[in-house]
């Protein structure tokens, strides 16, 4: 194919950086064990944010990758949300 | 000291809170329907990303407890379906963190054997443990559980499950395949493999299925099916119960419900003079409680888990674990 | 939700510049006029190198925008790829 390679800089602002420094040590060990032939994944925190870096050597393997760190994101702050509406 | 379990390891989503003794105050879970072609590990991921905080929510209200009441988060590490492992290492991480509680990653065929002896009066069992993704009979000696026998290939609930797929019927396939089996009692011979204590069911799927195909009836393929299968399991059971002298089995994993393996077992027990136990309906399958249960286990005598050594284990083996709660009762022979 | 935007820079290199030059052109038109309440999309080239930004306010606006990239770039390559062959 045409396609040489995805490269994705993914940055996600949260709204507290202590729920950003929990969901980036949530999701940390995933990322940095992932099995990904054809992609390769990093994650940082910047105070709010968390930076993720997506290659990918086609779009199949960008978007599995990216789907497995949304799906991570999103299933951690869904646990957040229980904890902060005390309405359990 | 409560602790929260979340089990995932396939397609059913469980969450259970369990005491540190032995209290099971919620068991709750929700298992994914797969599609035609069996679990897809990303469906399972999926499934568990939007059921468990569902599933969290549920086992409180049935505890009657908060949220902030758990003391102790516990999930299950391994062995299982990568994606699915990855979303429950994630929720649990969070949850721990945000709690500010120690996180417990415990092996989910040991959570089974513990669970089962958490609900019966079994001490020092031989663990015939059989699932959809796990077939393996078991024994605690020198501080670890020991596999001495397993599948080769594909697990006995894997067996039930795919037989039922490939002949249009539904999933699970276990209860299926029971039901249709007593309206029968003509056997059809169906290969038979045991090698030691080890067996293999992909020959047996394979003929069953080419069986069907030439025309034999399904309740016939279910009673033969299960004859064969159970007595595979029946067989390398007793002779691990001989090998270890050990007087209990223990029956676990979700086709423990089966009746039919349980009269096999039981009869095979008591030619043996040895007990035989099989957990509640509700502990047999996968469920959240075994998870919890065993993280209080391994909490009291391990302590938590770094946040970084966290990590499923997709493959993660019985025998890795020491389990140093467990005490053999020793080779008591019978007198004559 | 504690989550507050999604950014996104996101990098397709492709084999040939005059093949990036085509695909840009051909998607170009979509990017700045798909409908998003939720997302702001924009695009460049840099030679062989095609560059998408997507800012999102949550994670299925920000997917639905990615997936639709990524749909079309690969329905631009697969048409670029028949021409290549000669197999029409
Ligand atoms: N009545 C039953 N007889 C045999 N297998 C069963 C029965 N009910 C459930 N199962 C099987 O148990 C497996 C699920 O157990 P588990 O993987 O431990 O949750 C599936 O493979 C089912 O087909
Ligand atoms: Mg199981």
């Amino acid at each position: 194919m045409g396609l040489e390679s995805i490269i994705s800089d993914i940055e996600i602002s949260l709204n507290l950086e202590k729920d950003a420094e929990i969901v980036y040590k949530s999701i940390k060990p995933e990322v940095l064990t992932a099995p990904s032939q054809r992609s390769k994944l990093n994650i940082k925190r910047d105070k709010k944010k968390i930076l993720f870096k997506i290659i990918a050597e086609d779009s199949h393997a960008y978007r599995a990758s990216l789907n497995s760190i949304l799906r991570w994101v999103i299933i951690s702050l869904d646990i957040l949300k229980l904890m902060k509406r005390g309405d359990i | 000291m409560l602790s929260l379990g979340i089990e995932g390891t396939a397609e059913k989503t469980g969450v259970g809170i369990v005491d540190n003794n032995g209290n099971i105050l919620a068991s709750v879970g929700e298992a994914l329907i797969p599609q035609a072609g069996g679990i897809h590990p990303r469906e399972a991921a999926e499934h568990h990303a939007k059921t468990i905080p569902k599933l969290i929510k549920k086992a409180l209200n049935e505890a009657k407890i908060d949220i902030h009441d758990i003391d102790l988060v516990s999930f299950s590490k391994g062995p299982g379906l990568g994606p699915a492992l990855r979303s429950v290492a994630t929720a649990a991480r969070t949850l721990a963190l945000g709690l500010k509680v120690p996180i417990v990653g415990v092996n989910h065929c040991i959570a089974h054997i513990e669970i089962g002896r958490l609900t019966t009066s079994a001490e020092d069992p031989v663990s015939l443990y059989v699932s959809g993704g796990n077939t393996q009979i078991i024994s605690f000696e020198e501080g670890r559980y020991r596999v001495l026998g397993e599948t080769l290939d594909i697990a006995v609930g894997n067996l039930l499950d795919q037989f039922c797929r490939e002949v249009g019927l539904g999933h699970p396939g276990g209860p299926i395949v029971e039901k249709l089996a007593k309206k029968s009692s003509k056997y059809i011979q169906l290969p038979y493999t045991v090698k030691g204590m080890d067996l293999s069911f992909s020959g047996l799927l394979t003929a069953t299925i080419r069986k069907y195909e030439k025309g034999a009836s399904l309740e016939d393929l279910c009673y033969s099916l299960q004859e064969t299968a159970f007595s595979m399991l029946t067989e390398v059971t007793e002779r691990a119960l001989e090998h270890t002298k050990k007087d209990e089995v223990l029956l676990c994993g979700g086709v423990a419900v089966n009746k039919r393996l349980q009269e096999m077992l039981s009869i095979m027990c008591d030619e043996h003079g040895a007990e035989f136990y099989v957990p509640p309906a509700k502990y047999c399958g996968d469920n959240g409680a075994m998870i919890a249960w065993l993280g209080q286990l391994m909490y009291k005598y391990h302590g938590g888990d770094d946040i970084e050594n966290t990590t499923v284990i997709q493959r993660y083996r019985t025998d890795e674990v020491d389990v140093p709660w467990m005490k053999s009762l020793g080779s008591r022979l019978k007198p004559p």
